[in-house]
């Protein structure tokens, strides 16, 4: 009888040790998880300001993302599309107005830091007119969401199904500077899919494969 | 509370064996025998019970196979099923060898589990063998002086019988040897 | 009692030892200093075990490719090794718990160098499926360990995977087996050693063992319990083994004899290797007494008796060929014996067929040096067994036009020398430190068939009826 | 490589005006290669980001992954969105035939060539020296700026030191030359020819080492014009071929291989019918060695090389007879073809009147005449032969080469151009030629790379790769076809077209025009000239956008009304050849399908593809037959000195090769091969402990064979001279990936009643009609299965059908994948290992005897089994089965067990033995970014371009129309020049595939053992042959 006890006890023990296992290994983060990962870029480009305030539609600035694999990060040129005119906040603007009726002059042009960085990585001198001797340079930004080189990920698919650009990159609109909120695991997009193909994407079904292939080859 | 005990030191197995039976006819309690090797008989002779780890051994063996074989179907049909070479997502007779295997490992660890602790065997144990030579050659037989009615004469004549090479009387105050 | 049946039972211990004298003579190999025998083997086995770990790092560092493979042949000498390593490995639990169960009580005085042998035979098998993998790093996916890929579990279909947990659970048991088995002398060396270190750590080891019946009579349940057990895990390890070719499509390989094959081939290295080291051993450590030309005979027959299994097994495989009328299995053999791979074919059956017939006389069985050197063939033999299976039917499978031959390279080489290293580095550490005979089942054996010295003068004690005096514990 | 790689970006030529994305090129598309450990990191995240040019930094820890940069345009390209691919039409430059180009681009730059279906002559196929082409594009070794006596120099010194040199021999009216390989530009020609105007004494002189002079010196003599005529063999019924290797390398073997398919296709109504009217074409191929175009001819005969003129002899008198025209047959017939045999050719040819083709390839031009004596007696001219419009393919001149030579050995040529030929490697030119070469005045070769003449000559021209320039081409007078510019040039080469123009006085003010320019302007002015109704831009962008165009013929292409009847006072009997003198070996000089006349030798992939024939890659080597083999005592692999008589101290060795169906007095040798181009490979492959090198002891891939070209009656000849061969001691180690050749098992292990693999089946020509027209469809066995069904595969379900009949095993489908799939070259120990890495092997098998040798070639690929073996025996998932029936292999989660490799039947699998270097930053730029670049220790092999699918199946979900038929097509299919894969989906009824599964010649591999593949074969139709299987329903 004094071993049938150690049996119930033997049994519960290794019971608990396996659950408690489970839970603690499920938890690890895969090396090279690079949730929370927010790199300072070149440039301050705020996310909060145009996607959140000003309400800038995502795809107006990552055009891939309807038509390609990738969203691409926008070419200087569609930055000018507005800040041609736009060089700087509202706020500084009025400052430089009153400053200059105290001064009752006329008031000069305000270009913001981060703004001059853009002007004269386009090459532009004053009036955002190309100037003599200004040497255009591409701005190197610094890519936040990487995925690992097997894994393929397409903008299009997604887009195309109605997923929210948030589902995967967070509130951006919330981010002064984007972070990488999820941790873009292979199990997070698999049990999105799993999810999309059981209750579909806003009220539409889909089929969202788990194939090996629908992201590795 | 303290035990006073009479033990007898043999050096022969056969002499242990018979000296045993004797005692025990004689209506003395066998507290414990010490011997350096496992004697045929003597636990008759001791009058022991049969250990129950057989049925630890049985039980166990029996649950990790169960829960193995839960495992497997639940990983490879419910879990993520995934279409490999045409096979049925639950390939009940692929599982088998596994399962068979984890049984075996169950069953034989947790035996040896049950084995230490129910002989108190850990590491660290401090080992108090009435005589050091009891892991050599030499058989202890431990006699618990029980009641008034004992008569250490009688128990002198007869463990001489049996060629007894000593007889000497201790106390004992810790469970240890009262076991 | 004894003395009735000792005309026909000769003693197993030779030279009329006392439990006392048993304890001294095996115990004093561990207080002497080593020979210089031992340290020339030890020295030897050092540097192949390092030549081993060149090779293996190298090869890991560069790639598989630093081995003789190719596109068509995909496993060679690695899972060759494998298999010779793991049937190795067979022998000590089949000496420990089928010899047990079948109350062979000659057993006792090898069981505890096979066992030892069995788990260093294991270790050794077990880094070639690893080293093996183009990517060792990720062995750990083998285990099915929840996971953030979805999670993505194991094929447990795979008889790899089922390799995985046989070769886990057959080292895990026979480590326990050869451990619990242990326990008693432990136990003595403790007591018999100085106050000091050692004292400390056998003290540890024997998890304070006095000797106590009640654990005495638990002990041996649990023995029998892990012999019970030990027993068709053995056979259950072998077969997975096999069915790491049986389950395949290739010609050659997919064939329902393999288990008992395998096993039966298995039992025969395993026995070869353990007379090969016992002979060692009683040769080295003047173990005469306690391993005596009595073992070395049983030894033998039983090897014979082995043998003769896998030549029914060779025989039974060529006949399926031939008479499944499958062209494909009937060339495979053809090609098996006669093609580019025949000599290692013919090599193979002698080693194992052949040469091991000479046990049928007593002059060569009871003669330690022919005994030895047939061991040593039959490993040789069974290597090649492994080598042939495995590689003539991967470089002639269906396609013709994929046909391609295999040549081994340096690195190869080196790793199975390597392998022997470590096996025979880890054997003479082991001789060193712990006792190579089980002294307390030496003890129990003792009596068998040796006349008892005369009963006392008065008894009053009844006699004690033949049974009891015969069976002593095993 | 820094040259090389700046402004590489910039993907179009309207960006020019961009200088800010050239810098950011310059700057940050080739950084400094970061740390060894880290290039493995993000070596393929640098190609996979498109449209940004990653930075690779190294790692900050090992946790992180490595910080990745993205560089977006300034300005972006309209065309240009990161991640799409676009394509345009160009033009194959690899070789003269001019075959039709769909050049895929991916953010800027050409990642794969397709072939152009609307092609009127390639029709959508390519062959693997243009499907390699692209791998020259981003050599990392081509001359970036021009050489001045070896030392680099800028465009205004060459041209001020050319033009004030040419002034000067203007002056002295001094003899300009220009050698060129076969140019079919109109511009090219015209502006050549306006650059030699203002010379006294100019020719523009135009040879190929593989040369087919002799067939445009015949017409020459027979129909006063000297052209090559266009052979139209989807015309023809008979063909007839004489050691002219049209499938694979005779003059245009794409299209030849197109039309040649047309007529042989025996599941088209005509073709399959069984009476000789309507029946396919039948095939007759007469050549000295074993060539792909041999292997697919319904009856061969082995001839020395000298014998072609008998044998036509004798069928021309046969059929003169028949046409009762007067032929002096001369002397007894010297051929060794049996006569009853000619006989009944010749009847077979009279039935087919006018629907015979007659090709010969012998550089003999009395044999050429002969060959056009019966074309015409056969009324071929005009339908099966067009001499108007004729084909511009060739325009070698032999005879002005030899003239040439003799000019330069004299010393009287003053200015000497080059142009695409390499004359040091390929003509049979002395030792001393190089310093005869360098005593020429003016001395300029156009080149992309530095080799043998260049070095030679003391201007060297860099000129950019055709995928970087604008160009036109003719092959066919009327067909024109555009070459346009993908990328900008790497470095700073300069197109022939604007040196000319540069040098041509025509533009002193400095600036020169751009071939753009010059090649519009020619087309205006044709265009106008030819009273084309319509405007003239219209006409050009159509002209860009298409790819090709028709036009009336100019009339300097075409002399149409040049030509006159068949002159037949040429014709003379071509009496018995020279008999090979004893202990000699007549030497035929041929080309390889893939390597050709040595112009790719600088290609990797080119060099490690396997021979069709031979199976061996990265050497060239003696074949002979075994007869010969045992006269002189050899076997393969023995290295034996091969010397002639003829030609003094020309002596090579090369290892000897045992060649089925080959004359037993003939020895063949390739060409092309021993190039310096080739001594890059030195070091090639994995470097480890028992490595052996590529290169041989020469330094070089292989043997240059062209001293024993010989320049003799007007033409040059590869196969006159004759040899004698010498065993050395030595052996030479072979790449060869397949080392047993036929399909049945050796002798002694053969069981009884099995001694032969029903591997690749057969059928008969008359089994296949009374199929045709029968009821019962295809035969089908079917297999219980021991498990209960799981998967039903309800949506698509991926298959393959590939026609055996139609495969030449011209192996374009090899290189195609390997562009494709991101495949390494492994070099020539990993292949002699058995390690070759393509994902496509061509199985070729021989049966038959050495004097009826039939030969098959099965490309064996991923079979995609429903059962796959190779699925169940992975222990970690990392090959498993998809809902759409493919058999996907996962690269990150595969360990390297190889287990499936060993399970897997077909032995299809490709391990990665080691990591295969991707070390050159410039030549990744050709990786394909839709695919994965294996690491070390993981098993790979054919996905069926899953890639490829992915992107058609999202494509379609955007727009929202439903996958078609056909809009999916594998590498492999795609460039297929005889259109024998098929891939499609089997669920989809109107399929062609669901079609082709219904042939009754359809048959799967090793059905047997059930594992169901989703590839599917249909059978090889021989003509009358018995049916190899017995069993006629088999399969």
């Amino acid at each position: 009888m004094n071993s049938r006890i150690l049996t119930m006890t033997l049994v519960t023990g290794v019971f608990i040790v396996a659950l408690m296992t489970l839970d603690a290994v499920a938890t690890w983060p895969l090396p090279g998880s690079q949730q929370g990962y927010e790199p300072v870029q070149p440039i301050a480009y705020s996310h909060r300001l145009h996607a959140g305030e000003l309400q800038l539609d995502c795809l107006y600035c990552h055009s891939g993302a309807e038509t390609s694999r990738h969203a691409g990060i926008p070419s200087a040129s569609v930055c000018m599309n507005c800040h041609k005119f736009v060089t700087a906040s509202l706020g500084a603007v009025r400052a430089e107005d009153e400053l200059a009726q105290q001064e009752n002059r006329r008031p000069r042009e305000v270009v913001s830091p981060e703004l001059a960085k853009l002007y004269s990585a386009l090459g532009l001198g004053d009036n955002r007119e190309p100037g003599p001797g200004l040497k255009p340079k591409p701005v190197s930004w610094i890519k936040v969401h990487n995925l690992p080189d097997y894994a393929y990920f397409d903008h299009r698919a997604h887009v195309g199904a109605g997923v929210n650009c948030q589902t995967c990159h967070g509130p951006v609109e919330t981010m002064e500077r984007v972070r990488q909120a999820e941790d873009l695991s292979m199990g997070w997009c698999v049990n999105c899919h799993r999810a999309a193909n059981q209750s579909g994407i806003a009220g539409r079904a889909v089929d969202a494969s788990i194939d090996c292939s629908t992201c590795h080859y | 509370m303290s035990a006073r005990q009479l033990l007898g030191f043999f050096d022969d197995e056969q002499d242990i064996l018979d000296a045993t039976r004797a005692v025990r006819r004689n209506g003395f309690v066998v507290s414990d025998v010490y011997a350096p090797y496992a004697v045929h008989g003597l636990d008759k002779a001791m009058g022991l019970q049969p250990s129950k780890l057989p049925r630890v051994c049985f039980a166990l063996g029996l649950l990790g196979a169960a829960l193995k074989v839960w495992f497997e179907i639940w990983t490879s049909a419910v879990d993520w099923p995934i279409n490999v070479g045409g096979k049925p997502l639950n390939s009940l007779p692929a599982f088998v060898p596994v399962t068979f295997e984890v049984m075996v490992l169950f069953a034989g660890m947790s035996t040896v589990f049950a084995f230490v602790l129910v002989a108190r065997l850990y590491p660290g144990r401090r080992a108090t063998p009435p005589d050091p030579a009891v892991s050599d050659y030499r058989f202890v037989l431990v006699i618990d002086e029980t009641d008034a009615a004992f008569d250490p004469e009688v128990l002198h004549k007869l463990l001489r019988k049996f060629r007894v090479r000593a007889i000497e009387e201790r106390v004992t105050t810790d469970q240890e040897s009262a076991r | 009692m004894a003395s009735a049946s000792s005309a026909l039972r000769p003693p197993l211990i030779a030279g009329e030892k006392t439990p006392a004298q048993v304890t001294k003579d095996i115990c004093s190999v561990l207080d002497s200093k080593p020979t210089a025998l031992w340290w020339s083997g030890f020295l030897v086995s050092l540097a192949f075990l390092l030549l081993g770990v060149v090779a293996v790092t190298y090869q890991v560092a560069v790639g598989i490719g630093t081995w003789g493979l190719n596109s068509t042949v995909g496993w060679a000498f690695d899972i060759t090794n494998f298999v010779f390593w793991v049937g190795i490995g067979h022998a000590g639990t089949l000496i420990s718990a089928v010899l047990f169960l079948l109350r062979q009580q000659w057993r006792t005085s090898v069981n505890r160098a096979a066992e030892a042998m069995t788990i260093f035979a294991v270790i050794c098998a077990g880094i070639f499926p690893v080293i093996h993998m183009g990517r060792p790093w990720l062995a750990h996916w083998m285990i099915p360990y929840p996971n953030m890929r979805g999670p993505l579990w194991v094929n447990f279909r795979s008889p790899l995977v089922w390799d995985f947990f046989a070769i886990l659970t057959y080292f895990t048991i026979s480590l326990t087996f050869w451990y619990v088995g242990m326990l008693p002398d432990l136990a003595t060396i403790r007591d018999r050693a100085e106050p000091g270190f050692r004292k400390k750590l056998f003290g540890v080891l024997a998890l304070g063992w006095d000797g106590s019946y009640r654990t005495w009579i638990r002990y041996e349940t649990l023995y029998k319990l892990l012999a019970g057990l030990g027993t068709p895990l053995v056979i259950s390890v072998h077969t997975i083994v096999s069915w790491d070719f049986a389950t395949s499509v290739i010609p050659g390989w997919h064939t329902t004899i393999f288990p008992p094959y395998f096993v039966a081939g298995a039992i025969f290295s395993g026995m070869s290797m353990v007379l090969t080291l016992m002979i060692v051993a009683r040769k080295t450590m003047g173990l005469e007494d306690y391993i005596t030309v009595g073992h070395l005979e049983k030894m033998a027959k039983l090897t014979l008796a082995v043998s003769l299994m896998v030549g029914l097994a060779y025989l039974t495989e060529v006949f399926t060929a031939l008479y499944s009328g499958n062209p494909y299995e009937q060339f495979a053999f053809a090609n098996r014996m006669f093609g580019p791979l025949g000599w290692a074919y013919w090599i193979m059956v002698t080693c194992n067929v052949g040469i091991s017939q000479l046990f049928w006389f007593r002059q060569v069985r009871t003669h330690w040096g022919a005994v030895f050197c047939i061991a040593i063939l039959a490993n040789v033999g069974m290597w090649f067994e492994r080598f042939v299976i495995i590689v003539s039917s991967l470089e002639r499978d269906f396609l013709p036009s994929s046909w391609a031959d295999y040549t081994p390279t340096s690195i190869e080489v080196a790793t199975l020398l390597g392998s022997f290293g470590l096996f025979f580095t880890c054997f003479l550490l082991f001789c060193r430190f712990v006792p190579v005979i089980a002294i307390s089942e030496v003890k129990g054996v003792l009596n068998v068939g040796r006349r008892r010295e005369a009963p006392p003068v008065i008894s009053a004690s009844p006699q004690p009826n033949p049974a009891e005096g015969e069976g002593v514990p095993a | 490589m820094a040259e090389n790689s700046k402004n590489h970006w910039r993907s179009l030529p309207r960006e020019r005006d961009n200088p800010a994305v050239v810098d950011a090129g310059a700057r940050d598309e080739f950084p400094e290669p970061p740390p060894a450990g880290a290039v493995q990191l993000d070596r393929r995240g640098f190609l996979q980001a498109a449209g940004f040019a990653l930075a690779g930094v190294a790692a900050t820890g090992c946790q992180r992954a490595p910080v990745e940069k993205a560089i977006p345009y300034l300005v972006k390209p309209v065309e240009v969105t990161p991640g799409r691919a676009y394509h345009y039409a160009s033009t194959c430059g690899a070789c003269p035939a001019g075959c039709g180009l769909l050049v895929k681009n991916r953010d800027g730059r050409p990642i794969k060539l397709e072939g152009d279906p609307e092609h009127p002559l390639s029709r959508g196929g390519l062959c693997a020296a243009g499907q390699a082409s692209i791998l020259g594009l981003y050599d990392s070794r081509r001359l970036g700026a021009p050489l001045i006596a070896g030392r680099e120099a800028s465009w205004e010194e060459v041209d001020a030191d050319v033009t004030a040199s040419l002034d000067r021999i203007e002056a002295e009216g001094g003899a300009v030359r220009f050698l060129t390989a076969s140019i079919h530009s109109p511009t090219e020609l015209a502006s050549i020819e306006s650059f030699l105007g203002r010379f006294g004494d100019a020719r523009h002189i135009m040879y190929e080492p593989l040369s087919s002079s002799a067939i445009l010196d015949a017409h020459q003599r027979t129909h006063g014009v000297r052209i090559l005529p266009r052979y139209r063999f989807d015309r023809a019924k008979v063909i007839l071929g004489f050691d002219a290797d049209f499938l694979g390398t005779w003059i245009s073997p794409v299209e030849y291989t197109a039309a040649y398919r047309s007529v042989r296709n025996v599941d088209t109504e005509s073709n399959g019918a069984e009476s000789n009217d309507t029946r396919r074409a039948y095939h007759v191929q007469f050549e000295s060695r074993l060539s792909i175009t041999g292997g697919k001819a319904d009856r061969r005969f082995r001839i020395a090389p000298g014998e072609a003129g008998a044998a036509l002899t004798e069928l021309a008198s046969r059929l003169a007879e028949k046409a009762r025209t007067s032929f002096e047959k001369g002397s007894a017939p010297g051929s060794s073809v049996p006569s009853d045999q000619l006989v009944s050719l010749a009847e077979r040819l009279w039935s087919a009147k006018g629907q015979a083709l007659v090709v010969c390839g012998a550089q003999d031009v009395r044999v050429q005449i002969l060959c056009n004596f019966i074309n015409h007696l056969l009324d071929s001219y005009g339908s099966t032969i067009e001499l108007s419009p004729a084909s511009n393919q060739r325009g070698d001149d032999d005879q002005a080469l030899a003239e040439l030579l003799e000019e330069i050995r004299d010393g009287k040529v003053d200015a000497l151009f080059l142009a695409g030929v390499n004359p040091l490697l390929d003509l049979p030119l002395g030792t001393d030629f190089p310093e005869q070469l360098g005593r020429v005045p003016l001395a300029v070769s156009f080149a992309q790379r530095n080799d043998e003449t260049s070095e030679a000559c003391r201007f060297t021209c860099p000129v950019p790769h055709y995928l970087e320039s604008w160009g036109d081409c003719e092959p066919v007078a009327g067909v024109v076809t555009l070459q346009q510019p993908c990328i900008q040039p790497f470095g700073n080469p300069r197109p022939l077209l604007e040196s000319l123009a540069a040098w041509s006085g025509e533009s002193q003010s400095g600036e020169s025009k751009s071939s753009y320019d010059i090649v519009r302007a020619t087309w205006q002015q044709r265009f106008s000239g030819a009273g084309e109704a319509g405007d003239f831009d219209a006409f050009w962008k159509r002209a860009i956008h298409d790819g090709s165009i028709t036009v009336t013929a100019a009339p300097t292409a075409s002399p149409s009304e040049a030509i006159i009847g068949f002159k037949s006072d040429a014709v003379r009997a071509v009496s018995a050849a020279r008999p090979i003198p004893e202990g000699r070996y007549a030497l035929s000089l041929y080309a390889k399908p893939a390597m050709l006349d040595g112009t790719h030798a600088y290609n990797a992939w080119l060099q490690e593809l396997p021979d069709p024939i031979t199976k061996i890659a990265w050497d060239n080597y003696v074949c002979l037959s075994s007869a010969a083999a045992s006269d002189l005592d050899v076997h393969q692999g023995d290295v034996v000195s091969i010397s002639s008589p003829e030609i003094k101290d020309a002596v090579i060795e090369l290892p000897v090769v045992l060649q089925p169906g080959q004359h037993d007095r003939t020895a063949a040798i390739a060409l092309g091969y021993g190039a310096k181009a080739s001594e890059r490979f030195a070091g090639l492959g994995p470097k480890w402990l028992e490595k052996r090198d590529t290169v041989g002891p020469n330094g070089r891939v292989g043997v240059s064979a062209a001293r024993f070209l010989q320049v003799a009656g007007g033409t040059l000849q590869h196969s006159l001279t004759t040899v004698v061969i010498e065993r050395t001691a030595r052996k030479h180690l072979l790449a060869t990936t397949q080392t047993h050749h036929t399909i049945a098992l050796p002798e002694h292990l053969a069981p009884r009643g099995a001694e032969r693999r029903e591997v690749v089946e057969e059928t008969t020509l008359a089994e296949q009609w009374q199929r045709l027209h029968s009821p019962h469809a295809a035969h089908q066995e079917h297999h219980g299965s021991l498990w209960k069904q799981d998967h039903e595969y309800t949506g698509h379900r991926w298959g393959m059908a590939i026609d055996l009949d139609a495969c030449t095993g011209c192996s374009a489908c090899v290189i195609a994948c390997q562009v494709e799939n991101n495949i390494p070259v492994v070099g020539k120990d990993e292949v002699s290992r058995r390690r070759d890495m393509h994902w496509i092997r061509i199985d070729r098998y021989y049966s038959g005897d050495d004097d009826d040798l039939e030969v098959a070639h099965q490309p064996m690929l991923c079979q995609h089994c429903e059962n796959a073996p190779c699925e169940t025996v992975c222990p970690v998932l990392a090959t498993v089965h998809s809902e759409e029936g493919l058999n996907h292999q996962i690269y990150n989660r595969c360990v390297g067990t190889r287990y499936c490799a060993n399970n897997c039947p077909y032995k299809v699998r490709r391990f990665n033995w080691f990591d295969y270097a991707h070390d050159d930053r410039l030549e990744n730029l050709v990786l394909n970014p839709d695919v994965t670049v294996r690491s070390r220790g993981v098993m790979e092999k054919c996905s069926l371009c899953v890639q490829r699918i992915q992107e058609a199946k999202i494509e379609a979900k955007r727009s929202g129309v439903a996958l078609t038929d056909g809009s999916i097509r594998t590498a492999c299919e795609q460039s297929c020049p005889a259109s024998a894969i098929h891939f499609g989906d089997m669920n989809d009824p109107g399929s062609r595939l669901a079609g082709l599964l219904e042939n009754p010649r359809r048959y799967r591999v090793l059905e047997e053992l059930n594992v169901a593949p989703a590839v599917n074969y249909l059978k090889i139709v021989r003509d009358g042959k018995p049916d190899k299987q017995g069993a006629p329903d088999h399969g």
